[in-house]
């Protein structure tokens, strides 16, 4: 794990990158790594997250500045404009139904190929997709989804990486901390090693890549 | 009584003591409104909270306790928050009682259509597809009709939420249960006849002898 | 959730249940709910676990009674006992990889038909079972594990039934918890209602069904 | 220096600071004796727990804080504890950067067999099929001989663990390097020979011109 600026975090990401993002309506968004993003305008990204917000909420900044090309979530009905860019063809949007997509995000950090669900089936969600029965039911395969980048905002971090979340800002977070290969992570605070209970710690230290140094 | 209203307390009628309940955007919500008392429902928000409370007050909100629609709420003593494969294992796993949700329409067989209206508004379907697929209890809250025509229609014409039926609809007029792929006709609202639910229904309604009235004070039985 | 004695939690268990038990080498098992269980002679017992232990400890107890007809565990390399009775063909025991069981139980418990794994592919373990093809590497098709009954050891509990665990005598307990049709938790611990955190409770209280008064 | 010292002090020369790293049990235990000065490892206990630190003092153990095998263990500052699900989350998803096991065989190619002897010793497969198939780097500590016979064979007899072949093989004679399918000698145990380690083994290795003692001390470099 290394300590990095805010900047060189966000430069390390190319054109073109995919990206997991944390956040649930904004809510457990990297705010800071967003605005940081717009400032150096990335661009032709592709981004999985739960939903694309509101505008000028986390992801809704992103869509609003146009730097998206796709983005993979289970909502956007909070954001016109992503709907408008959908409509016309400006930004490819895969819907996944929230408990597919978050399995399929846990899938590809956990090193499983995907997963049986019995959502989607008979729904438009089916096209294209395998079903299997198991046990006289029929389920969906989903498959593994991963990224590039995961852009992951914590409560707590330690100096050495190890992350705990806030109620309802954790989310898809500890998810996608798993799910990349290169794990950026922005804490609210940073703290001394040994002060998270073990018990507490909710992503282990060695999985993240980077911490965002405090400005 | 606005219609809101009379859908909601009537699906609090639903409630049963230590029930694990997903409220859904919009009417549903109203129902956290009119809980009976002396009994406690588990209220979980799938962006992964379980005893999730009432708006907080002025000044006493955080952004990052929030229900599914990131509106900030409160934590009721004895909550939990947990992330969203924890929330939708909840889910798609079987421990939700009742989850209640919003409807487009709803077929004679009960089948749900509530997540987009091809070229027109495509919100995505969130959480609904797992709720309604996997939910012990599906209810849906909803007005009877939308611009003069019927929401529960002979077949949908809007794309499928889950093969799995729903259990009952309320609206303002009606509760009409789904079982064995037929709907019948449960009771009907204060000042309205069989005949005009008839009217406002396309689907075919099957009605027993004797039609009670919806009630809608709180249940007093745990 | 009810609170229940120890004596009236293991008298719903009738022989030939299958029981799910937390623990990992008994550390995290609840063993005066297993004490209990030889007290009360329950015969034709089917568990699933990690291990069965050793002699004197845990599920190992279950196994010297001769209480269990069927284990499906990952290892029973340190209890003599249990591969004695597997040889002399008394004891059916089902070796599944520990990442593979553990998978499997989660899916009982999240309603999913099963995963994708690529471990056990060209093993023993690949035997009987179907292969998938995902970005062109093969996976096993494992099938989601459910039981009668989960037997939950926690470290906290509070009143209503949310559950917190201590150190590594989390391990299984959690996942079993979502995936049998009846929950009992015995718990070191029984606290007032709000005393845990939100985000310490890793069991939230509507999945389980009984929880153990303290005697 | 005993068998086990030479193989656990050459293994622990594998380590590189930020490693997340699991050890099984045996000889693999020994490695965490031998952490050069001046790197931080993580070792992972796959019952739950990252920050495994040594044996607790007399009178200082917890009953619910122990390593794989169930022995007490400490934690030290900076460890995280969580479930099985996590935990073989980081062991399959390749989030491991070393696993070191012991082996009843390796073949020519790499394969491991460590899991069972059919008919004799059924310990199970616990969780060495998830750690091979999945950690970055496998590497196997085990005797070169067994009895008299050698462990590093042509073709295994024992079931295999997983198809996944090992990258390297350190006995007290030899470390053995798997690469494209072929068995290279890497290094030789000090006052070993050459030939001494081609007539104990009974696959065939690739010698290189040059063939380096093994290297014990400590590594200086990060």
């Amino acid at each position: 794990m290394k300590t990095i600026s805010l900047h060189d975090a966000v430069a390390i990401i190319p054109d073109g990158a995919s990206l997991m993002i944390g956040g649930f309506m904004g809510v457990g968004t990297p705010e800071a790594v967003i605005d940081e993003i717009l400032r150096q305008k990335k661009s032709h990204l592709t981004v999985i997250a739960n939903d694309t917000a509101s505008p000028g909420i986390g992801i809704g900044k992103l869509v609003t500045a146009r730097l998206l090309s796709k983005v993979i979530v289970s909502h956007i009905g909070l954001n016109p404009e992503t709907q408008q860019q959908m409509m016309a063809g400006d930004l490819q949007v895969d819907l996944v139904p929230q408990g597919t997509l978050v399995e399929r995000i846990r899938a590809g950090g956990c090193g499983l190929g995907g997963i049986l669900t019995p959502t989607g089936i008979g729904t438009v969600v089916e096209e294209g997709k395998s079903k299997i029965t198991v046990n006289g039911r029929e389920y969906l395969l989903e498959v593994a989804l991963r990224a590039d980048f995961a852009l992951i905002h914590a409560f707590l971090a330690d100096y050495i990486g190890n992350l705990a979340y806030a109620l309802t800002a954790r989310n898809f977070n500890p998810l996608m901390a798993l799910a990349t290969d290169t794990v950026i992570a922005n804490a609210d605070n940073i703290v001394p090693v040994g002060v998270v209970a073990p018990d507490h710690v909710v992503t282990p230290a060695p999985v993240v890549d980077y911490l965002i140094a405090k400005a | 009584m606005d219609a809101q209203t009379i859908i909601a307390k009537r699906i609090a009628r639903e409630l049963r003591d230590g029930m694990l309940v997903n409220l859904g955007i919009g009417i549903p919500t109203l129902v956290a409104n009119f809980v009976p008392d002396g009994i406690h429902v588990f209220f979980q928000s799938e962006n992964g909270l379980i005893g999730t409370g009432p708006i907080p007050e002025q000044g006493m909100a955080l952004p990052w306790l929030t229900d599914a629609g990131g509106r900030p709420v409160t934590a009721l003593p004895g909550a939990s928050t947990f992330d969203s494969a924890m929330s939708f294992a909840l889910i798609r796993g079987g421990h939700l009682d009742l989850t209640v949700l919003g409807g487009l329409q709803v077929d004679r067989r009960g089948l749900l259509a509530n997540w987009m209206i091809p070229g027109k508004m495509v919100p995505g379907m969130g959480g609904a597809m797992d709720l309604v697929t996997g939910a012990k209890r599906v209810v849906v809250a909803m007005q009877h009709t939308a611009k003069g025509k019927s929401k529960i229609v002979d077949a949908l014409s809007l794309p499928l939420t889950s093969t799995r039926p729903v259990d009952l609809v309320v609206t303002e007029l009606a509760a009409i249960a789904f079982q064995d792929g037929r709907a019948t006709l449960m009771e009907i609202a204060d000042g309205v006849s069989v005949e005009e639910v008839l009217a406002a229904t396309e689907a075919d309604l099957f009605v027993p002898d004797n039609v009670p009235r919806m009630a809608l004070e709180p249940r007093t039985e745990p």
